[in-house]
């Protein structure tokens, strides 16, 4: 693959990811649904895994195990594993907060009878 | 060495025990108490001498505590009355409900005084004022009346002027890098400008807090009136002198050594004076003793403060000879204003009247102190009086010497209307059935009514000790310049002799007063204040001849203008801003999880697009 | 050698997943077995602390891979002190919480001392960790529990609070994976000693924006102004003791996050007047916010916020006696606020609303538990005899030496405030006639003697600090020496 | 022990001289007020026919401890003031207790007696008493106010405070102090409208209508007490202004002469004058008399 076009690719992975990230954001911070604040917080980890799995990501590298692809290759080049490790465990953690919003959320909806988050101000000031 | 260990062992351990022996026996109490108090005065007195001290360490920061002659005779201030309000509280807390929180926050308090007075150091001095703050608060609460505003104004006004002391205590630690009050004086000749001048205010602040100066003095009446009586008699008499005792260091160590020092004088003699006049005016208005008392406090730290601002040897001698009068007089009258709480459940001049048959010690205890305090001859408060006004007439006050014999005229008024309300006038039924109070309580106000007598004549005796205390600040000595022991001089040569005019007054007084019983005692009988007549008419049983309401209205009426105005109130209004302030500001937590999620990502913004600023 | 580091992490987790196990031969056990572990806890620290602070520090290498590759935990005198800090704390929390409610059940009671010992594996963790991905991991834990904790109990609004905290928390890791992620794609190393070995070499946009982002989500968690939303309604609404514990060792780790990256990662010297901007703006605003609450709780949680940033502003002094003063507050902080919060929660423990008002003429019914609230307040807001004097002198004095007069200055005005709306509240405990409908609750024995000890400690500490302050010295001295850190780590081979 | 003899003799003759012209100035001024008023009036030896009809009556009630040493109190303002003025200049005569104290004594001494007479008042019982002590107090704050700045103008413009020193200053210079302090002594004068209480500062007394004030509630040798405590005390102001004021006097005739002139200033302008309420009288003292205070310390300060 060309030099150039990589690096164009690469930009657009991590332009995507961002992306990703400030739908997320948005979601969070502007609707008002609960259960779109969680999925808006979901897709902006989504898109932060995406950018630091990139991040990881060498030009022609292979997968980051002694395969045979990597035994066999000619360049030797490998991507960093350790951005992928951390992603899974980011992921796992992502995965167990959702899980907590959501039961959150249940537990809200039965107590204050909607899902509105401007209606759930009793704690304030 | 030791000495100081133990006294301040047995402080310490005599409050917690005397606050947990009320609940096995309440004589057992009683007698922990005074002990408490007394043992250490004793062991004060008898065992510590002069420059010994003692040095030791506490957080890595070396600590002393010592004695000179100057502490000394605040500490004689401290526990002179101090053990005679123990003796008098014996008797006001009989039968009270909390007794060992009342002794318990005595003894703290009496501790913290005597501590602040041997601190050498201003950490030490500091932990000290500070207990000294909150265990007077606590007394101020005790009645639990009006706490919410009286109380944490008190404490609020006191935490200002001791954080701003903390704040000088730390500058100077910054400089000088250890806490010696010795080093501070030292170093402050090689400050810059600006610290020179900034740090006598950051302390004369805390100082004129707990003096109850103007314009900061706003806690002084309520905090005096809602402490129980035994205890204001300490709190007005001793404890506003611990600012007495620092302004008066801080002024001479520090200021004097500053040639802008001269402002600070005029300013805060100016300000004592004011505080003067003001204080008297509002105590004239007041209907209820224990206010008018306390307006009077703040009048009288007036006169005090004004003295030492003044600064010269006379001006020091008048400041702190009124220290000593002021603690002995107005100890005395918040006595006796207890003594009548006590008997009659009252201290309103509207409502008891004609006391002086039933109660008479304390009327005499009463009559001496308020003689005392108007400065009249032949009492002690005159000698004060006297060298006040000298001091301020040969150092060019000129119109603050106006303003001080205005305040000081016109509480003529308030005087005669503590008398008059109590003890005077009308014997109303009401009152028939009240009793002298009991032995401990009038015993301590006769004793210092005594003491007063004696130094309205001699008043060598405590000029002494004050003399001593002024050379170890390094004036010279004025003994025979300024005093002896019953003559007192001005720097003009002028003089009063004591004695001569005392033997006067007293042959003067007996032979008149003979003149008018002689033959006549026996022969007279004693009518009621019924008997009377009004304009040639007798009055008749039912008819209330008692005058007590708009007692002084027409000079009221005189200065009407002066006391539209109240400090007090715009304090209040500044409050009550700031706490709308802080609740509109708490709106900032709106209780939206979307709005604090924008903040987070504003403030990262924010910070990311300043960092070149900020880092 | 009497232990190593790892047990902190280790036994706590274990025991954590093991209470449900455990509560299935004997339900006692659910409770016993905490306490047993935070007892051993607490004797293994003190050790270990005893140990450090004469050789030097313990560094510990999970897996036998040595640092840069391995993930190592340093217990250091910095690092231990705050460990034993929060071991002792939870020890506190666990015997004032070991019967707080008679009518919680055996389920409930389960997952509170789960969770509980989860939140300390978190804390502890984020305290003696040498790597900072492990650090994210331990920061989720915390996290995590401390979602599930603030919203024990399910009549209240504590739903709504988890929310908050969840939400900013989401924010909160999201930052700080992606701070993570920017140090890594530029040094390649996770490991602390080696970032801050190699720190001098990044390009300062990348530092200084993972630098912001660190700050900005461990703010979350360390309750900075602006980045605190969650934190009063969580103190709040959680149990009285998970107050205490949210006070004592969740925030005493974020905290020392932030520290250990300011301090040893990044070299960067404006972060020290930044960390004394947000400490002061934390400080100004929380107690401004304190003094208009009337939910005892709230208050004191803004309190408590408010006591953070002068924390953080002690921090920003950079030097080694603001950090002195900084640990002393936080130790101070951490024992004073827990008495707050757990004698609090007595004092309104059957009202509904949790008001101020309702604690009115309380020490009639609550004598012991209204004293020590009263000690704690007087302590808290740096009166002398008590604990809180000391640390405030301290941070004044550091203020002065590094010649901030006007952060001096604020730090006192502010102290004032606190002071008004403390004694409000103990003049309401002591002066007011109790209200009708107010159902007073005896204290449980151990919650009695949990509050005793720590009233206890702070009588101590105000009255002879030396006890304490040659830890705190020589943890200060620990933290300001970052050569040495980076040393120890890195010499480690195996 | 002769010195003290011959002083307590000296002071005793003092009193009978003070006595005697207090009580006839009283008579004088009964007389002349009467005559501008266009009546006949007493003759003015009617004092002492007053004050021995009541020296020589007998007591029969009193009101308590408090009010039996009310008069006695009030003497000793008197007879202290009068021996703490030199009544002679230079004059070895009668030096009394001048040497003992000096013009703030002097100020706090004159108050003694009224407050402790004040206090006799009080425990009568009659509440026109007490309402015309507070009304005598208030005008007391009122007139002294000029009253001390013109004294302090004095004291600070030749630095002493003693009446002897300031007596002294006239003989060497030759000029009176009136003339040469003329701010301080208009002070003095006004000022001493309130002090003598004549018309119309006379609402403490309200003696033409209700008796009220201190005098209210006594009768016999109270009276007759109290009335020469005001006769000498009369006297003894009087030549307190005539030495600090017109050079003192050398021997009796020039202090009659002296003393009776200042006093017509007062009484003159009582019988002119209606009455001021008190708290007008306050501002009227703290108005123009106060204004002259101010001018005589600018000019002491000018002129020190």
């Amino acid at each position: 693959m060309d030099s150039s076009l990589f690096q164009l690719l690469n930009y657009g992975v991590y332009g995507t990811a961002i992306l990703v990230m400030l739908i997320g954001l948005y979601g969070a911070l502007v609707k008002k649904s609960l259960l779109k604040v969680v999925i808006g917080l979901s897709v902006m980890e989504s898109g932060l895994n995406l950018l630091i799995v990139a991040l990881g990501y060498l030009k022609g590298g292979t997968a980051p195990i002694f395969s045979e692809g990597f035994l066999n290759g000619s360049n030797k080049i490998m991507v960093d594993p350790v951005p992928q490790a951390l992603v899974l465990t980011a992921i796992v953690i992502g995965f167990g907060v959702t899980a907590v919003a959501l039961s959150l959320v249940i537990r809200l909806y039965r107590h204050h009878g909607t899902l509105n988050i401007d209606e759930i101000r009793n704690l304030k000031w | 060495m030791e000495t100081y260990s133990i006294i301040f062992a047995i402080f310490l351990g005599g409050a917690v025990l005397t606050y947990f022996a009320g609940k096995l026996n309440s004589i057992l109490q009683d007698i922990l108490f005074l002990g408490s108090v007394l043992v250490p005065t004793y062991l004060f007195f008898s065992g510590v001498s002069f420059g010994s001290a003692m040095p030791f360490s506490l957080e890595g920061i070396s600590l002393l505590w010592g004695i000179d002659h100057y502490s000394w005779l605040f500490a004689l201030i401290v526990l002179g009355l101090g053990s005679l309000a123990a003796v008098y509280a014996i008797g006001y807390m009989k039968g009270k409900e909390r007794k060992g929180y009342f002794y318990f926050n005595f003894i703290l308090s009496v501790m913290s005084m005597l501590g602040i007075v041997v601190s050498q150091d201003l950490i030490s001095f500091f932990i000290f004022w500070e207990i000294m703050t909150w265990s007077s608060y606590l007394m101020v609460i005790y009645n639990g009346k009006d706490i919410q505003r009286v109380g944490i104004k008190y404490f609020v006004f006191s935490a200002i002027g001791a954080y701003a002391m903390l704040m000088g205590i730390v500058i100077v630690h910054s400089i000088t890098h250890t806490f010696f009050i010795e080093d501070m004086i030292q170093a402050y000749g090689h400050m810059s400008l600006q610290l020179q001048i900034w740090i006598p205010i950051l302390f004369l602040i805390a100082f004129a807090v707990k003096a109850a100066m103007m314009p900061l003095h706003v806690w002084a009446p309520g905090a005096y009136s809602n402490a129980p009586m035994a205890y204001t008699s300490l709190f007005s008499g001793a404890l506003s002198k611990m600012g007495v005792y620092g302004m008066v260091l801080i002024l001479v160590t520090l200021v004097s050594r500053l040639p802008q020092g001269i402002w600070f004088r005029e300013v805060l003699a100016w300000l004592g004076g004011i505080t003067a006049a003001v204080g008297t005016l509002w105590a004239i208005k007041q209907d209820d003793a224990k206010k008018l008392l306390a307006y009077s406090s703040v009048a009288q730290l007036g006169y005090i403060i004004t003295g030492v601002a003044i600064g010269t040897e006379l001006g020091m001698l008048a400041g702190l000879f009124l220290a000593v009068m002021h603690a002995l007089f107005k100890g005395t009258l918040f006595m006796a204003v207890g003594a009548i709480e006590k008997q009659t459940g009252t201290t309103n001049f509207t409502e008891i009247t004609g006391l002086i048959r039933k109660m008479p010690w304390t009327f005499l205890a009463s009559l001496m102190s308020i003689i005392a305090l108007a400065g009249i001859p032949p009492l002690g408060g005159f000698v004060g009086k006297w060298m006040l006004y000298e001091s301020l007439i040969t150092s060019d006050h000129y119109l603050l010497v106006i303003l001080i014999f205005f305040a000081s005229t016109a509480g003529f008024l308030y005087c005669y209307k503590f008398l008059f309300g109590f003890f005077l006038g009308q014997e109303e039924k009401e009152w028939e059935h009240v009793k002298e109070a009991p032995a401990t309580m009038v015993v301590p106000m006769i004793l210092m009514s005594v003491f007063m007598f004696v130094l309205g004549t001699f008043p060598g005796i405590i000029l002494k000790p004050i003399n001593n205390g002024l050379m170890d600040l390094g004036f010279v000595d004025s003994y025979k310049h300024l005093w002896e022991t019953s003559v007192i001089f001005n720097n003009w040569g002028d003089h009063v002799i004591l004695q001569p005019i005392l033997y006067s007054i007293i042959a003067i007084f007996l032979f008149f007063l003979i003149l008018v019983v002689w033959k006549g005692y026996k022969g007279t009988r004693y009518v009621t204040t019924k008997d009377i007549s009004t304009s040639g008419e007798v009055p008749k049983e039912d008819e209330n001849l008692t005058f007590s309401v708009g007692f002084t209205q027409p000079f009221l009426r005189a200065v009407a203008p002066v006391m539209r105005r109240q400090i007090d109130k715009y304090y209040t209004e500044f409050a009550k801003g700031l706490e709308g302030l802080f609740e509109f500001m708490r709106r900032i937590y709106t209780g939206n999880a979307q709005t604090y999620a924008l903040y987070v990502v504003v403030f990262v913004v924010i910070v990311l697009l300043f960092k070149d600023v900020l880092f | 050698m009497v232990g190593t580091p790892v047990l902190f992490v280790a036994i706590p987790l274990l025991a954590a997943f093991l209470i449900p196990l455990l509560g299935m031969i004997w339900k006692e056990l659910v409770r016993i077995v905490p306490g047993l572990v935070l007892m051993y806890l607490m004797v293994l620290s003190i050790n270990l602390l005893n140990h450090v602070l004469v050789s030097g520090p313990i560094v510990e290498v999970i897996a036998g891979w040595a640092p840069p590759f391995g993930i190592n935990l340093v217990f250091s005198a910095f690092s231990g002190f705050l460990v034993t800090l929060m071991i002792f704390l939870g020890l506190v929390v666990w015997l004032y919480s070991y019967r707080f409610k008679r009518n919680v059940g055996f389920e409930p009671a389960k997952k509170y001392f789960l969770l509980l010992m989860m939140l300390i594996t978190g804390a502890v963790g984020i305290v003696l960790t040498g790597d900072i991905f492990n650090m994210f991991v331990f920061i989720e834990i915390t996290g995590i529990s401390g979602y599930g904790l603030t919203a024990f109990y399910t009549g209240r609004d504590s739903a709504e609070a988890s929310f908050k905290y969840l939400m900013l928390g989401s924010i909160a890791s999201t930052l700080l994976l992606l701070a993570i992620m920017i140090l890594y794609s530029q040094l390649g190393t996770l490991n602390m000693a080696e970032i801050a070995s190699k720190i001098h070499t990044v390009n300062p946009t990348y530092k200084v924006i993972s630098l912001i982002l660190f700050i900005s989500a461990l703010g979350i968690e360390a309750e900075i102004f602006p980045l605190n939303g969650w934190a009063p309604d969580a103190y709040a609404e959680a149990p009285g003791p998970v107050g205490a514990a949210f006070a004592g060792i969740v925030v005493k780790a974020s905290v020392y996050a932030i520290i250990r990256y300011i301090f040893t990662i990044f070299d960067i010297s404006g972060a020290y007047s930044f960390l004394i901007i947000i400490g002061m703006m934390t400080l100004i605003i929380a107690e401004t916010a304190a003094i208009r609450q009337d939910k005892l709780k709230r208050m004191l949680a803004y309190s408590s916020i408010g006591q953070m940033g002068l924390v953080l502003v002690a921090f920003g002094f950079g030097t080694e006696e603001g950090v002195f003063a900084a640990l002393f507050l936080m130790l101070n902080h951490a024992i004073i606020k827990s008495l707050l919060f757990l004698s609090g929660s007595y004092l309104v423990y059957n009202s509904k609303d949790k008001k101020i008002v309702e604690v009115n003429g309380m020490h009639k019914f609550l004598p012991i538990t209204s004293f020590l609230f009263a000690l704690g307040a007087f302590a808290i807001v740096g009166l002398p005899p008590f604990a809180g004097f000391w640390s405030k002198l301290s941070v004044l004095t550091a203020a002065a030496d590094s010649h901030m007069l006007f952060v001096l200055a604020l730090v006192l005005i502010v102290s004032v405030i606190e002071l008004v709306y403390y004694l409000r509240v103990v003049n309401r405990i002591y002066f007011f006639k109790k209200g009708e409908n107010v159902d007073p609750k005896k204290p449980t024995f151990n919650a009695l003697l949990a509050m005793i000890v720590l009233g206890a400690l702070i009588l101590v500490i105000g009255f002879y600090p030396d006890v304490i302050t040659g830890v705190i010295h020589k943890a200060s001295a620990d933290l300001m020496d970052k050569t040495k850190y980076i040393n120890d780590v890195l010499s480690i081979k195996q | 022990m002769e010195e003290v003899l011959y002083n307590i003799l000296g002071a005793v003759v003092t009193f009978i001289v003070a006595f005697v012209v207090g009580m006839t100035y009283g008579g004088l001024t009964r007389k002349i007020t009467a005559r501008v008023q266009n009546r006949k009036g007493p003759p003015f030896y009617q004092n002492f026919i007053d004050a021995f009809k009541l020296a020589s009556k007998k007591t029969a009630i009193h009101h308590g401890v408090m009010h039996l040493m009310g008069p006695a109190f009030l003497m000793v303002t008197s007879v202290m003031t009068l021996l703490i003025v030199p009544v002679l200049a230079g004059n070895n005569w009668f030096p009394n207790l001048n040497f003992h104290g000096d013009l703030i004594f002097l100020l706090y001494i004159m108050t003694f007696g009224p407050l402790g007479m004040a206090l006799g008042a009080g425990q009568t019982g009659n509440p026109n008493s007490a309402i015309g002590v507070t009304r005598g107090l208030s005008q007391m704050v009122g007139f002294e106010i000029p009253w001390v700045m013109s004294l302090v103008a004095l004291m600070i413009q030749y630095h002493t405070t003693s009446i002897t020193g300031l007596m002294e200053v006239q003989a060497q210079s030759g000029t009176w102090l009136m003339l040469s302090s003329p701010f301080a002594f208009i002070a003095a004068v006004m000022a001493m409208f309130g002090m003598f209480r004549y018309s119309p500062f006379d609402i403490v007394g309200a003696p033409t209508e209700l008796a009220s004030g201190p005098v209210s509630e006594n009768g016999g040798k109270f009276l007759f007490v109290m009335m020469s405590a005001g006769s000498v005390f009369t006297f003894a102001k009087l030549t307190l202004y005539v030495d600090l004021f017109m050079g003192g006097a050398s021997n009796l005739v020039v202090l009659l002469i002296k003393t009776f002139l200042l006093y017509m200033i007062p009484v003159l302008y009582g019988v002119t004058s209606p009455r001021y309420r008190t708290e007008q009288a306050v501002r009227w003292f703290w108005g123009w008399p106060t204004f002259f205070g101010f001018l005589a310390i600018i000019q002491a300060v000018i002129l020190k």
